[in-house]
């Protein structure tokens, strides 16, 4: 098994459950029990730690690190598009609320 | 046992299935003389409730038959075969077409029976059964129109010294397309020959339907199916 | 070109059936989003009042503009039929076109016919029963909308056919891309259930999202039925590549045949 | 470096560069994910314009079962990740282990959503009681359509890797990229249904 054993993978799951359980610490660290308050701070933080698990989920789980220049840069524009996106959209609703 | 075997016998539905319409169209009151679309709620729900019976029986056999053209309809596309055709796009557009017809005046004998199984309910409903029942019959034609447009575009393309069917057949089909338009238009007006119950949108294209199953049985019957052993040519 | 050219054309009933198709789609478009302004719906939350102003403010164009759809409506057929035909160009069983025909026939009728039934018999009497009205205007829409299992099955029918085929008709993208068409119709089921909002037979999910999706999977499959035809040899193995252009494929493919 | 356009290997010291699986799938992926984007897009406005509200739904959810989801879902596309080197390297029945452990984890999910989904209705939380739970049960619903196809792929990738003659590369990569993607899906609707304020 010593030689099959992919310790990169591992680690990368490691990170990966490793920023999940951040979320946990970062709703402890908010608090407000039972009725908790609304906060930009937490909302940003949690779609970037979100985008960033979704980057290392491409480039090490599926492989993107190997793959030609395009598809990288592809999937990189994704992750850029999809922060945009769902920044700009929570942003708008704020400013129209 | 050959390709053929038993088309003789769907050929042979035909005059069963004419009967049968033929029988419906009659036993319907509301066909002759048209009902207008002009009454009154009042006078729908009066139609209904006098001349329940007869709507029932009449809208039943419908029900049961109106889909007895399908496999007429299909002997048509295997007689297609046998055009000079390239590639089977036309008897798939004609499968498409073929389904949809039948199930287009099915479903306005759903509302015709719908419109008399409670005559008693409010007026308006009841106009509103007979409205969707009367629409759906007469503007329910863009796969009629299809099925002639397909099958003239068909003949054109079969070319050959003796072909399936002959170009007159086509130039029937066009005429057909040509003559059913005026009911899609049926919605427009409530009197007038475009109305549900005027000149074009009632007479001429139920007279062009009839017509239609009745030439093309007399073509269907002649061409012989090609390619295969011969069966002896009815009629 | 003259016309006995044409008319010798072995691709002659493919191209008919592809430009049938194209002006089919375009009437289509035209006539439930300029003749009709069908499109984009309707609001679901109307009250029987609003409804009846609904349809006197588009009177003549819905009798119109589905009157058009009745006289011309069956020429869906023509997509219908080269789709069946590429699929039954392709390495898989003939079940899967078959399939795809009759899933797509029955279609037509609670697809299209339902809609144009609803609003026409709603329009032609404008002095209806307003709450009798609003009865059309959900049965019109709902059906529309709402008549999800033919085109989702239909969907994942030549999707499965295009994944497994070996003759390369379709690219593979484009399979998956049929996926997307079958989740929209998915994502469309809660315009049953919703009277307003996102999920609403007008909402931003169930209906301008879907649209936009459903839209660039026609345009597509529409520009790869093309491409099929072009590249037709006629023969049973793997469609050729478009070597040298259009012109000079159909050349080839004259020859070959 | 770049591999060429028929996938000829160039010997260097590092890997050569090829796409993962056929490159179709990631027509699929970058497609299926702008779409989610836009259903994401739509929810975060709609919730900004309604923050209390939408925070009030929220409260009714169990964080640490979110993450439980989550970490589940991660060791699935650890395990099918695992799989694929190993179909790489030849050690099939490894590689088959590892789709089986993926399928399991991706059933506990499952179980794990159900029984979420049992606990909201029995609350009287269902899809039409508020605006929140109207986006919680579309966009769970819609990933569990996803995760159910996943299921399907798995399907395939297990008997790939059972019979000797069908074995493709390939598809394994292809099917191992289309659960990655049912993963990264749930990482987003994670975050933005359980812990955005």
């Amino acid at each position: 098994m010593e030689t099959t054993f992919n310790r990169r993978l591992f680690a990368v799951w490691l990170v990966l459950v490793g920023i999940t359980l951040t979320y946990l610490w970062i709703d402890h660290a908010v608090g407000g029990g039972a009725l908790p308050k609304t906060s930009s701070a937490v909302t940003v933080a949690a779609i970037c730690l979100a985008l960033v698990k979704v980057r290392i989920i491409m480039r090490e789980f599926m492989e993107v690190r190997h793959a030609p220049r395009l598809l990288c840069h592809l999937t990189d524009l994704l992750v850029v598009v999809m922060a945009a996106a769902l920044l700009g959209a929570y942003a708008a609703g704020r400013l129209v609320a | 046992m050959k390709r053929t075997t038993g088309e003789r016998i769907i050929y042979w539905t035909l005059p069963v299935v004419a009967v049968m319409w033929i029988a419906a169209f009659f036993l319907f009151p509301g066909f002759l003389p048209p009902m207008s679309p002009t009454w009154s709620p009042a006078r729908v729900a009066a139609f209904y409730r006098d001349h329940t019976s007869r709507v029932r029986y009449s809208m039943i056999l419908f029900n049961w038959f109106c889909v007895a053209l399908i496999p007429i309809l299909m002997l048509i596309v295997e007689r297609m075969r046998g055009m000079a055709h390239r590639t089977p796009i036309m008897r798939y557009c004609l499968i498409g077409v073929a389904g949809a017809a039948p199930i287009a005046f099915l479903t306005s004998t759903i509302f015709w029976l719908l419109a008399a199984f409670r005559p008693d309910r409010a007026p308006a409903l009841t106009q509103l059964y007979n409205d969707l029942a009367w629409i759906t019959f007469t503007c329910g034609i863009p796969f009629l129109v299809a099925i002639c447009f397909f099958l003239a575009v068909s003949i054109y393309l079969d070319q050959q010294v003796r072909p399936v069917f002959g170009r007159w057949v086509a130039h029937f089909n066009i005429l057909a397309a040509i003559a059913l338009v005026p009911a899609g238009f049926a919605g427009l007006t409530l009197n007038g020959p475009f109305a549900w119950n005027g000149f074009l949108s009632f007479w001429v294209k139920n007279v062009v339907i009839a017509l239609w199953i009745a030439v093309m049985a007399v073509v269907l019957g002649r061409a012989a199916p090609r390619g295969g052993a011969l069966v002896e040519a009815p009629a | 070109m003259t016309r006995r050219s044409w008319r010798s054309d072995p691709k002659r009933e493919l191209w008919l059936a592809w430009y049938a198709t194209v002006a089919f789609y375009s009437l289509y478009t035209v006539v439930f989003f300029v003749i009709t302004r069908i499109q984009p719906p309707g609001k679901p939350w109307y009250s029987p009042v609003q409804v009846t102003e609904w349809f006197a403010g588009r009177h003549d164009g819905l009798l119109v503009g589905f009157a058009l759809i009745f006289v011309l409506g069956g020429l869906s057929a023509t997509a219908l039929a080269l789709i069946t035909y590429s699929i039954r160009r392709m390495s898989v069983s003939r079940a899967f076109a078959y399939s795809y025909l009759i899933l797509y026939a029955i279609a037509a009728v609670p697809g299209f016919l339902f809609i144009c039934v609803a609003m026409t018999v709603g329009a032609m009497r404008p002095d209806r029963n307003p709450a009798v009205l609003r009865w059309l205007y959900d049965f019109g829409f709902l059906s529309f909308s709402g008549t999800m299992g033919v085109f989702l099955v239909g969907s994942l029918i030549w999707m499965t056919a295009i994944l497994l085929d070996d003759n390369r008709v379709f690219p593979k993208w484009f399979g998956y891309l049929n996926l997307c068409n079958a989740l929209t119709e998915v994502v469309v089921a809660p315009s049953w259930i919703f009277h307003g909002g996102v999920l609403a037979w007008n909402g931003t999910i169930a209906w301008w999202i879907n649209v936009v999706v459903f839209g660039l999977y026609t345009g597509v499959f529409i520009f790869l039925l093309r491409q099929m035809i072009l590249r037709e040899d006629f023969g049973t193995g793997p469609l050729p590549d478009l070597g040298l252009g259009g012109p000079a494929g159909q050349v080839l493919a004259e020859a070959a045949s | 470096m770049i591999a060429t356009a028929s996938g000829t290997r160039v010997a260097t010291a590092r890997e050569p560069r090829h796409v993962p699986g056929q490159p179709d799938m990631w027509f699929f992926v970058l497609f299926e994910s702008l779409v989610f984007t836009s259903y994401f897009c739509v929810y975060l406005f709609n919730r900004a314009r309604h923050e209390t509200a939408f925070l009030q739904g929220q409260s009714h959810l169990i964080l640490w079962l979110g993450v439980v989801d989550t970490i589940v879902l991660l060791t699935s596309s650890w395990a099918v990740a695992c799989g694929v080197q190993h179909a790489r390297a030849g050690r099939y029945q490894a590689a088959r282990r590892d789709a089986i452990l993926t399928a399991a984890c991706g059933l506990v999910f499952l179980a794990l959503k159900i029984v979420e989904w049992a606990r909201l209705i029995h609350m009287g939380k269902t899809f039409t009681s508020s605006q929140f739970f109207q986006y919680y049960f579309f966009l769970t619903g819609i990933h569990c359509v996803h995760l159910l196809i996943g299921f399907i792929v798995l399907g395939v990738l297990v008997v790939q890797l059972s019979g000797e003659h069908r074995r493709s590369q390939v598809v394994v990569e292809t099917c191992a990229t289309y659960w990655h993607t049912v993963d990264f899906f749930w990482v987003l609707i994670f975050a933005l249904l359980y812990v955005v304020r």
